[in-house]
Formats: structure tokens, sequence, C-alpha cells
């Protein structure tokens, strides 16, 4: 039993159902994580918790008590917009006080709590201005102030830094980790950003198409993605998936696959359960950082296993340096170190690291290995 | 100043200026034409309107028919001029204005704001009712309004009024919700207020500009309309069908004088509401009623 | 919504307001317009005459309605009417938007000017156009005092010409709210589609005619909308300006249903035009209607 | 909020309704009297009904002589709160009789003899089925020529008695350069004139058998050609301008001595009075040249509406009695310019024009020479009325000419039947 309980929730719209099935258990503290493409369902869904969509079938619960049907202002949530969401015939402290007023909380203790998220998001000297006076950094602070200032069980944000340019996002979202670290309340975050996933929650579930394609932590998402979708939706660049025929070769399954000159290569698997697919083709996925050149190879991993193509495209990004070339039939992405001597149109030699390897059947693009 | 901000003008040189200049002064005259004939034969005496020219400007000028109009001029049997019906007109107009404005208001709050299945048809079936031609209504309303016993009185002509106000009243409004955020509705929600808090705190502060431009309509709508006042308004006759008792007297002088400046003592309040709020009235539209 | 039950009394109450709040005027509407309009429907199939009679005559009334030269009349003005009260309401109302929209000195004391009309109801104004376009003593004489002496506008007095002088004092009536609406429209627009314009080297007329003027297209269908309905309602501006002369040459429909349905005492006749009226208002209002409720969701 | 405010004016009106029952002696007055003269004479009605003790409500809606009152009126009786009393114009009155909407004054009838003192065309209107549901203020008379007598003895012209002598006439004055006939290019106007022509042309008898009886061969005959072949002579004198221009603004080119005749109502000669002109000696009376001896009149009635309480019913018809009253029909018509509705009142505060009009009244009551008004709906109900109106305003318009006219004429009316 969680904190904020989703059973078996669905959604429909008339004969639609928009949301299958959904089962996901918070526990107090946690920062969960919706991620997807627009349209999967994930604010939908994040709508339900806040009582502001009627639950279809299923119950949500926080604390131990049914939510379905209580009035969204009774559930003790706060909810953070895309759009901030603030009011704009209000000055910023009226804004954020709104709800606590509408609670019936005396004035001095609205000042109090007023004064300590202001201080908090050091946001005190934007208390008498309107929204419209405010940059959109500033706007989202005073949203988030006026989440905060209600105390609520469980904080509900809404893609609150899609609104920001690319450095104040970056900036925001370490402030929004550093307050949960803080507060440890309950969080529940929709974005359809997959690195502000992968850096705030503790959990994530993937969604698409009303499904969850995905729940666990962000280690078990970015390692082991349950399906190509969620393998490729999570991590930039997207991990490769390419088609693979399965050979034995000394008694160990490889991948034979394709290179640009027609020559095929075998790939030695890590996991031997694809013993079973032997002769049959599944999908291979191997993120970019598990193609590099060989002085950048991950010198712990067990199986490093060399691969000949030729270099299409080199991007260097500073950091690293990405190269394209076609691996049986597809554009495939690898990571070399910055310094690495690739020329584009020139053969190399890749080191692939097997160990991080996932394996799709082909069919359900479920994963089959590991 | 979002309006004055905006500039969709184009460069022109001096003599396109000239031309433009040209062009909207003409129109102002053309526009200003008919009141400008009123206005100058309410202030001259009837016998220079009746042997001179009707654009010159008074010889003798005088302002006793405007003191005619609107204090002694023979309106039914009594010689009251247009006084009396004037409160009339107040009566029935500012409730009449406020309740569809205020329905209207709320009609669009809940159409795009708490939309439900089937809203739309009633948008639509509420649209439609502005293009009704009121002269079909006259005798079944006057049987409805019999029944409820309000025929002849102010109740009874703000009911009417109100009634076929409040289609055009939605219409502004629901066109200016639509655009606002219902983002901010929600964050309303959650923050514990309830329907009618939502509309009161957060969108009618926001609500100016609409406002104005359904005032100005519903006022203007109202204020001129004779066929109702004269059907229903019984013993409360509104100051237009005053104005046309006066003008209309089917045997006897025509003081063309007293009625000119009747005219536009009966239109004064009409002209005062579009000078006052005429220049909201642009931006008003803008934010909203004429999107699509 | 099986959980609705489970749910407390306020937030029931609070899923029920907004119905309850568009309750009274759903049903002010269902009454006053549908049913009123039902009623009229029903009274163009009976025999009444000065009061409502409920004898069934079928369609007699449509047919005497259509053999009768002066409902042709009319339909025939309603066409020359709205046809030329709308598109030169429009041009006038999109001229002077885009001058006005020219950065010009003294804009506030001429929108007011332009758009007072519309303040006015023909009970105001009637007799001062009567005037103006009498011969007599109007337009013409005062040009001809003034010197000019072949000048000449005596439509009022032309059964051909009548219709004409309705048109210039509707137009003179709606054409500066056509006006604001356009130049609402044209303040709406992004500046940077029209910067972007400019860069792509538009003309200053080519700008207008190619990038502004299609991005009023909601302008234009909202004055359209506006201005037919108000054609098709059009009463007070014939009675006032023509009394339906010459003749009956400036008769309109609404005029002609008023005139069938109390003072001639065909009501039954009455309110077959009516029907038909408001037929041709549904012809116009329904893609009108379609249109607004599709665009949405 | 709509129904509360429904439920508590219903309450209102419910209690003014019992307070104002108790008070009980008021009338409530429709009228469309509502400027200038007219108005005032009313208020002597007024004022003699406050005298004693019955209040007047007013209640006036002007606009096309009667039209929006008639409008009105039917909103109010459809509402179920009919006015007391109604200004009404001839079938109207009949109509509504059949209705059943209108009350009885027999009582105060037979108890001041109205049978014997008011011309019998009139109760034609003012009783139906045998009963007085009405009483008449005034009888006007439309078959009057009015002339500025200076214009004539200036071009030597003679006062008209003969139709070929009025045409003459007419040419002698379109030769000086004046407008031989002021008209106003109205309807109503135009049907005006036809009362006077068709008279002119047939005489009584046609009169009645094509316009009361709307008998189709009258209607269709040569003679009516002859009366549309007059209207187009008149037409011809009638100067370019006249469409639409008001019965008073024709009356007063008459009297500054533009043009020369008019062919109206004796309403008109209120508009002269008023100029300052004196009957005789400014300006002349005269019947259309033809139709001497007949009169063709309308008659402005006040139809007094069924109200149910005794109260009402003693004012309604106190009312009545006063309006028959001679005082008040002297008071009343000396300033209307009309003639007195009985045919027993003294003539001596009436003017020559007044008196001849009520000498001839008497006369053609006498002869059977008395007719309801083509123009003003004592020939024929208001839709037939109508019917007439579209041909005669469309053939004096050019739509038309004599022999289409008749065509359509006969059609129109039967169509109208």
């Amino acid at each position: 039993m969680g904190f904020l309980d989703i059973k078996n929730v669905t959604k429909s719209y008339g004969a639609v159902e928009v949301l299958h099935r959904v089962d996901i258990s918070v526990q107090e503290g946690e920062f969960l994580v919706l991620v997807g493409p627009s349209g999967c369902g994930k604010s939908t869904l994040l709508n339900m918790i806040a009582g502001l969509e009627g639950i279809s079938s299923g119950t949500i619960s926080i604390d131990e008590r049914v939510m379905n049907g209580v009035h969204p202002s009774k559930r003790n949530i706060a909810m953070v917009f895309q759009s901030y969401a603030l009011y704009p015939n209000m000055t910023v402290g009226q804004n954020m006080t709104f709800g606590l007023e509408m609670h019936g909380v005396p004035k001095p203790e609205r000042e109090a709590a007023l004064k300590d998220v202001a201080k908090l998001l050091q946001i005190e000297n934007l208390l008498d201005r309107k929204p419209g006076q405010l940059s959109g950094g500033q706007r989202q602070r005073v949203a988030m102030g006026r989440a905060l200032v209600r105390q609520p069980d469980v904080f509900l944000f809404d893609e609150p830094l899609s609104n920001l340019d690319a450095k104040l996002r970056v900036d925001m979202r370490t402030e929004i980790k550093k307050l949960h670290d803080k507060l440890k309340t309950t969080i529940v975050y929709v974005t359809h950003d997959q690195i502000e996933a992968m850096t705030l929650s503790t959990r994530i579930a993937v969604m698409y198409q009303g499904y969850v394609q995905q729940l666990g932590t962000p280690k078990e998402i970015y390692d082991t993605p349950a399906n190509v979708y969620v393998a490729t939706f999570m991590g930039s660049p997207a991990m490769n998936v390419l088609p693979v025929r399965v050979v034995m070769r000394d008694g160990v399954p490889h991948a034979a696959v394709r290179a640009q000159d027609g020559a095929e290569q075998y790939l030695r698997f890590s996991q031997s359960n694809l013993a079973a697919w032997d002769g049959r083709e599944i999908l291979l996925g191997v993120r970019p950082e598990a193609i590099t050149d060989p002085d950048g190879a991950d010198r712990n991993s067990a199986n490093i296993v060399p691969l000949s193509n030729r270099i299409g495209v080199t991007e260097p990004a500073g950091a690293d340096t990405f190269v394209t070339m076609e691996l049986g039939g597809r554009d495939v992405i690898a990571r070399m170190r910055a310094d690495a001597n690739v020329v584009s149109g020139q053969d190399f030699t890749f080191a692939v690291n097997m160990e991080k390897a996932v394996a799709f059947d082909p069919a359900s693009e479920e994963r089959i290995a590991p | 100043m979002a309006v004055a901000d905006q500039d969709t003008a184009v460069r022109t040189g001096l003599v396109t200026r000239v031309f433009i200049y040209g062009i909207l002064l003409v129109f102002a005259a053309f526009y200003l034409l008919p009141l400008f004939v009123m206005l100058t034969n309410s202030l001259k005496p009837l016998p220079e309107i009746t042997g001179g020219n009707m654009m010159a400007l008074p010889d003798t000028w005088t302002f006793e028919p405007w003191r005619q109009a609107w204090s002694s001029a023979q309106i039914g049997v009594e010689p009251t001029g247009l006084k009396p019906y004037f409160m009339n007109s107040i009566l029935m107009v500012v409730p009449a204005v406020a309740i569809s404005t205020m329905i209207g208001a709320l009609n669009g709050y809940v159409l795009t704001k708490w939309s439900f299945r089937g809203d739309k048809i009633i948008f639509g079936l509420l649209l439609f009712s502005c293009f009704i031609p009121f002269q079909i209504v006259l005798i079944p309303m006057a049987s409805v309004l019999g029944k409820l016993g309000m025929a002849g009185s102010i109740p009874g002509l703000v009911l009417v009024h109100v009634v076929y106000g409040i289609g055009f009243s939605t219409l502004y409004y629901r066109n200016y919700y639509a655009v606002f955020p219902t983002e901010l509705v929600r964050a309303a929600m959650i923050d514990g207020a309830g329907f009618f808090r939502i509309f009161w705190r957060i969108l009618l502060p926001v609500s100016g500009p609409i406002t104005v431009v359904c005032v100005i309509w519903q006022f203007t709508n109202i204020w001129n309309d004779f066929l109702f006042g004269a059907s229903f308004g019984g013993q409360t006759q509104p100051m237009t069908v005053a104005l046309n008792n006066l003008v209309q007297s089917s045997t006897g002088v025509k003081e063309y004088n007293v009625h000119f400046a009747g005219a536009i003592l009966a239109a004064l309040p009409t002209l005062l509401v579009y000078i006052v709020a005429g220049r909201y009235f642009v931006r008003g539209l803008m934010a909203g009623s004429v999107k699509g | 919504m099986a959980h609705l039950a489970k749910a407390d009394f306020r937030t029931r109450l609070q899923e029920w307001l907004p119905k309850l709040v568009l309750s009274p005027s759903i049903a002010a509407m269902l009454v006053f317009v549908y049913g009123f309009i039902l009623y009229t429907l029903y009274l163009s199939f009976t025999d009444s005459r000065m009061l409502p009679s409920y004898d069934w005559v079928g369609v007699e009334n449509y047919v005497k309605l259509w053999g009768l030269r002066a409902w042709w009349t009319a339909v025939i003005n309603l066409g020359i009417f709205a046809g030329l009260y709308i598109t030169i309401c429009t041009a006038i109302g999109l001229t002077l938007a885009i001058l006005l929209d020219q950065k010009i000195r003294g804009e506030g004391t001429l929108r007011p000017i332009y758009l007072y009309p519309m303040a006015l109801s023909f009970i105001v104004t009637g007799t001062a156009w009567k005037w103006i376009m009498d011969p007599g003593i109007g337009i013409e004489h005062t040009m001809h005092l003034w010197g000019w002496e072949s000048f000449q506008f005596n439509w009022i007095k032309d059964r051909e010409m009548a219709i004409y002088t309705v048109v210039i004092a509707a137009v003179w009536q709606t054409s500066g709210f056509v006006m604001s609406m356009f130049l609402a429209g044209l303040r709406g627009i992004d500046n940077e589609i029209l910067k972007a314009a400019q860069i792509d080297g538009a003309s200053n007329w080519s700008l207008y005619r190619r990038i502004v003027i299609p991005l009023l297209r909601p302008a234009f269908l909202s004055a359209f909308v506006i201005l037919a309905h108000l054609a098709v309602k059009s009463y007070d501006l014939i009675i006032a300006l023509t009394g339906g002369g010459p003749g009956r040459a400036t008769e309109l429909p609404a005029t002609f249903m008023y005139s069938y349905t109390f003072t001639r005492n065909s009501m039954g006749i009455g309110a077959a035009s009516a029907v038909i009226m408001l037929m041709t208002i549904a012809a116009i209002m329904t893609p009108y209607l379609y249109a607004e409720l599709k665009e949405k969701k | 909020m709509r129904g509360y405010l429904g439920r508590k004016a219903a309450a209102i009106a419910a209690l003014m309704a019992t307070t104002s029952m108790a008070q009980a002696a008021e009338v409530e007055v429709l009228h469309w009297w509502t400027a200038g003269g007219e108005a005032a004479a009313l208020n002597v009605l007024k004022e003699k009904l406050e005298g004693q003790g019955i209040g007047w409500v007013d209640m006036p809606v002007a606009g096309g002589g009667g039209e929006a009152a008639m409008t009105t009126l039917r909103a109010r009786v459809t509402a179920g709160d009919p006015p007391t009393a109604v200004q009404m114009l001839g079938f109207d009155i009949q109509d509504w009789a059949a209705e059943g909407a209108l009350g009885n004054l027999d009582a105060i009838a037979s108890e001041e003899g109205w049978d014997a003192v008011v011309p019998a065309a009139l109760q034609r209107f003012s009783k139906y089925d045998g009963h007085w549901i009405a009483a008449p203020v005034n009888v006007h008379s439309t078959n009057w020529v009015w002339a500025n007598k200076a214009v004539l003895d200036e071009l030597g012209i003679a006062q008209p008695t003969t139709w070929d002598e009025f045409i003459a006439a007419m040419e002698t004055v379109k030769e000086s350069g004046k407008t031989p006939l002021a008209h106003g290019g109205q309807a109503w106007q135009e049907a005006t004139i036809l009362d006077g022509v068709v008279l002119s042309v047939g005489g009584v008898d046609f009169y009645n058998k094509a316009f009361v009886e709307l008998d189709p061969e009258a209607l269709g005959s040569d003679r009516m050609k002859e009366v549309f072949d007059r209207m187009a002579t008149l037409r011809g004198f009638v100067d370019d301008n006249f469409s639409g221009r008001d019965w008073n603004l024709a009356s007063a080119m008459v009297i500054n001595g533009e043009a020369a005749f008019q062919i109206m109502g004796d309403w008109a000669k209120g508009e002269f009075l008023n100029a300052g002109k004196v009957p005789g000696e400014d300006f002349l009376c005269f019947r259309v040249p033809g139709s001497d001896g007949a009169v063709s009149f309308n008659s402005d009635q006040f139809a007094m509406f069924g109200v149910s309480s005794d109260e009402a019913k003693d004012a309604q018809s106190t009312m009545a009695g006063d309006i028959m009253s001679p005082e008040f029909q002297i008071a009343f018509n000396t300033v209307k310019g009309s003639v007195p509705a009985r045919t027993d009142v003294a003539k001596d505060d009436f003017d020559a024009c007044g008196q001849k009009g009520m000498d001839d009244l008497a006369a053609a009551n006498e002869s059977g020479k008395l007719v309801g008004s083509i123009g003003h709906g004592h020939a024929n109900r208001a839709a037939v009325k109508n019917a007439i109106y579209d041909v005669v305003t469309a053939h004096f318009n050019g739509e038309y000419d004599s022999a289409t006219a008749v065509e359509e004429l006969v059609n129109a009316v039967e169509s109208a039947m």
C-alpha cells in the first residue's frame, strides 16, 4: 500500500478508452515522473489525480483515502501548471495565498506562510507585483510558491519547465530537485523531456498510447528498457535498434550483422539465454555510448567486441564526437571520445560493449534479454 | 496600450498621407451629416426651418425647442415633454442590461470552462436566437407576459429584453472566455475556489474589455427599442415610444425643431455611452468577439 | 460515473452548478425563441386574421404569399438591398479600418464619429435622413442654393432608385461598426508576419492583398453574419425613410410581414412570410454555426 | 434569479390590480392623438372625466395613422389586459366586436337617445349585432378640396363646380408655373383622393357597388377605368417631388401659395387656421367637384373593451356619455377640423368650413349619400383597404396604366376578400 495509489484506473471519453488500466503505487516522499510523447495520456492521468478529470473506472487514493469524486480542493494537493496559471488580476502575494484564503486560513497565518515560502524561493521582492511584470523564471517560481504555501500531501507538476529557455530550464530543474530533497514531499511530475525524467525522478513511468510501458527507477528504465519504445524514447541520442540474426559460435550466441561493405560481422552476446533464438532474427539494442573508439571503451566491461565499419557523418559535440555509420541497413550512432581520430569516409574499428546490449523480440518488441 | 503598439501601418509618402486624411475626413463628414442637420435645425425657430435651407446655421439661435421637447411638448393628452419617459427608460435599461450581461457572462463561463456533452449545440441554439425577427414574437410574447402577470410593467419589459439579449451577450463572453487559459480555472479549483468564486475572483476581474462591448451593445439595442416598448410598456412607456408619439402626430402641425431636439434628447444616453466607452470598444472587439 | 455516488455534497453541487446556471437561459430560449418559432410555423398553416385562430388551412397561406406581387417585390428588394449593403459596408469598413490604421493623428476623434450612428435608432435619425434625401429640402436643394444648379439627387422619389437610398442610410448606420471590427482584426495581427512580408519585398498593395486581408478572414466572417442578419431584419429603416414607398417599391420582407400581420389583419400570411424569413436566416447561419462549433476540439 | 423576479413581479402586479380595482374609477385610454392640438382637445375629455371623479390613464401610441396603436392593442388583448377605451376606425371596431372583446353601451345609449342623433352610416360602425359598442367622437370627411384664394384670384379662377372646370383651373395654374395640386405620395393620401374621384365619376351608387359591396363587375367596369384616368390626370398636376411628402407639407404648399389646391380630409383645416388663415378669405373649402351632395366620411370612435368590475363599467359608460355630450363634441371638433358625430349640435362655434361640413353631413345623412371612406377603412376591412391601396398607389406612381390598374384592382380585391 503506497501513499498515492492508482489502482486499475481507466479513462474513457464516450466509447473511446484513452487510458488503459494504470496501476502505480507511489511511496511517500517519492518523486514520480510521468514521461511520454504528447497524447500518451500522462496529463490526463495527472488531471485525474488532481480531480480535474473524472475517473472512468478504478480508484485513486491518497494516504489511504479514496479520492474518486472528491473535489480537487479537498485532496490536499497542489499543482504547478505548464503556463503557470497565475491569476493576472492579483499580485504575486495574492496569487500565492489565494488557496489558503479559499480554505479559510486566517490572514496572519497566510502572511506567515507566504513569508516563509517567499524566502525559500527568494521571491520576497516580487510579492507586490502583478504576474504580467515578471520574467518567465520568476513566474515559474511564483507558481511553485503558490503550490508550496499550501503544504500539500502531493505536488503535481504539469510540464512546468517547458516554457522556459534552455539554460533557465536546467537551473530550475536543479532547483526543483533541491527543493524535493529538502521538503521530501511526494511529487508527481509530468514531462515529455526524458532528461528531466532521468534527472529528477526517483521512479519513472514511461507512457505511450494510454499504456504505462514501463515503471521503474531511472537506471532500470535506462539499462533494461521493457520494450523497443521505451528503449528509443529514453536517452539522447536514442538507443540504436537494428535487426540482427542470432548465430551460435563456440556454443555462445552472437549477433550476425552486415556492415556497410556487406561483410557479416559477429558480436558476442553476454546473455546466454539468447541461445534459444539460434538462427532467428531479433532486434539488437545498443546505446551510442556502448559503441566507442577502442580507447574509450569501458574498462570494467567483460565483453568488449570489435566492429569494423566505414564512418559516415561525424558530429563533434565538444565533450564527445558522434559518429553515424550504416549497420544492418540502419543508421547507427556511436559516441567517441572528443579527441578520437575519426574522419568521415574512412574505415574504423569500433569497440562495442556487448554487456550493455539489449535484445528484443522482433514481433512483440518486448525485451527478451537481459 | 497594446492597441497603440500594434503596427500594421505601412510607410507612406506625403501625398498619400494627405490623400488618406482626405478620405477619412470626407467619411467623417458623411457620418456627421444627419447629426448636423438635426442639431442645427433643433436650434432654429420653426418658420426659419420651413422657409429656409436645411444645411444653414440658425439665424436666430433658440433653445426653446429643447426646453419644449424636454418638458412641455404634447406627448399624450398632457404636455409633459419627454422628461417623465426618460426615467422609464432608465428603469428599464439599467436592470435589463445588467441582468442580460451577467447571464451572458455566466453562460459564456459555463460554455467554455465547464463544457459538457451537448454544450456546442446549446450554444448554437442560443446564437441562432440572436437572429429572430422581433415582430414574430410579439403576439406569443404578449400572451406569455399576460399569463405571468407582467404585461404592461417594467419587470415585463426587462424580462423581454433580457430574454432576447442573452444570445448576443453569451456570444461575446463565450468568444472572450474561449481564449482565456483554462489552466487558471483549474488552478483556482485546486486552490479551493468553487464555481461562483472562480467566476467572481478569476474571470470577472479580467472581463473588462468584453463587458464594455457587451454593455454598449445591449444598452443601445434596448434603449432604442420601440416595438417591445410600445407593445409591453403599458403605463411605463420608454423614451422611444414617447419620441415616436412626439414625432408621429397623425394630424397636426409638425414642429420639426422640437422633433429634432427630442430626437437628440432621446439619443443622448446612447451617444454618451459610445463617446465615453467607445475607445474601449475596438479593444474589446479585439479581445475575442471577432474571432471566427 | 459509478463513483459519483460517493462524491461529497459540495463536489456534486459543483458538478451540477454549471448546468444549473445555464438552465434558465436554455429554458427561456426554448420557450421564447424556439417555442415561438414553432407557434409561428403553426399559425402559418391556419386562417388567423386579426388574432391567432386555430383553424387549419394547410399550405394555402404559402400559396397566397407567393402569388402576391408585393411579396416578390419585397424578396427582390431584399436581394438588392442585402447584396449592396453587405458589400458596401464591408468595403467601406475595411477601407476606413486600413486607413485609420496608418498611425493617424486624431484617430481617437475619428473613431467615435464613425461609430456613433450605430448608437442611434432610425426612429431618431429617420426624419433627418428623409430631409437629406428629399430633393426639395435636402442635398439637391442645398447644392442648388450653393450654385450647383444641375445637381440632381432625387432617388428617394424614384421607384427604381429608392431602394438605393435605403442602402445609403443603412450603410451610414453600420459601416462604422464594421470598421471597428476590421480595425480590431488588424490590430490583432502578429507584427512579425508583416515584418516578414516586408522583408520578402511585398509592396504596400500586395502586403494588404496577399497577407493582411486573408488574415482578416474571421473579421470578414463575423461582419458578414452581423450584416446579413441586420439586412434580413431591417425594418425601422424602411418605415422611417420611405414607409415602403414610392408606391411599395422599397418594401422588404420584414415590413411586409409586419403589415400583413398587424395592419392588414392577415396574420396567417404574415406568419408564412415570417417562416420564410426564418428559413433564410437559418440558411445563412447554419454553415457559420457549423464552422464555429466544429472548430474547437 | 429570473424565476424569483417573475414571481415577485406577478405578486406586485396582482397587488396593484386589486388596489386599482378598489379605486376603480379610472379609464385607460389607448389613442394616437399624441401631439399638438388634437392631444390638447382630448385633454378636455380627460378634465371632464376627472371632474366626475374618474381618473384618466393615458396610453398614447402614435405612428402610421394608428397602425402602431393597433399593434399595441393586439399585444394588450393577447396579454389579457386590454385598455378601457381605444381610439379606433371603422371596420376595426367591427372586427374587435366579432372577436367578442368589446363591452356594451346600450344602457347609456338608450338613456341619452343616441339612436336618434347619430347618423345611421356611423351607427353601422358603432353598433355590433344591434348593441352599442363604441362612442363616435367626430366625423371627418375626405372629399374636400382646399384652395389658396389669393392664387385663384390672381389667376382669375373661380371656385370650380364641375370636374371639367376643376381640370381647366388646374391647367391655368400649371401655365402660371405654380403647382396645381399639392399632394404627398403616401398610399393613404392617394386613397383619400380616390374617395372624391370615385364619387365624382360614378356618384354614390357606383361608389357603394364597387367599393362597399365589392361587386366585381363594377370594379372592372369602364367607369372604373375613368376613375383611374382621372387619377392619372391629377397625377399630371402634381409636382415631381411629391413622393413620401407628409400631407401637412402639402398643405403648407397651398398655404404659402406654391400650390393652388389640395384634396385632403377636413383635418387639413387645422394647418390653415394655425397659419393664421381665415376660411373664405384666405382659403376656400369645397367638395371635390362632381361629388357635391355626397360625403365620404371616416369617424374616430372610442371602442369600449370588456371590463369586469361594476365600477369600471360605470366609469366606461360615463366616459362614453361624456364623449357623446354636445359640449365635448363641440370643444373637440372645433379644434380638430371635423364635425360632431351627432346631428343635433349647435353650429355657432364652428367656422364657415365647419358649418358647411355640418350641413353637408346632415344633408347627406338625410339623402343616403353618406358613404364610408375607402381610404380610411370605412368602406371595407383592412385587408381589402390595403389591397386597394396597393393598386391605387402603384397606378399613381406610374407602375400601371389605367386599364391594367382596373384588372389589378379586381384581382387584388378578390384575393383579399
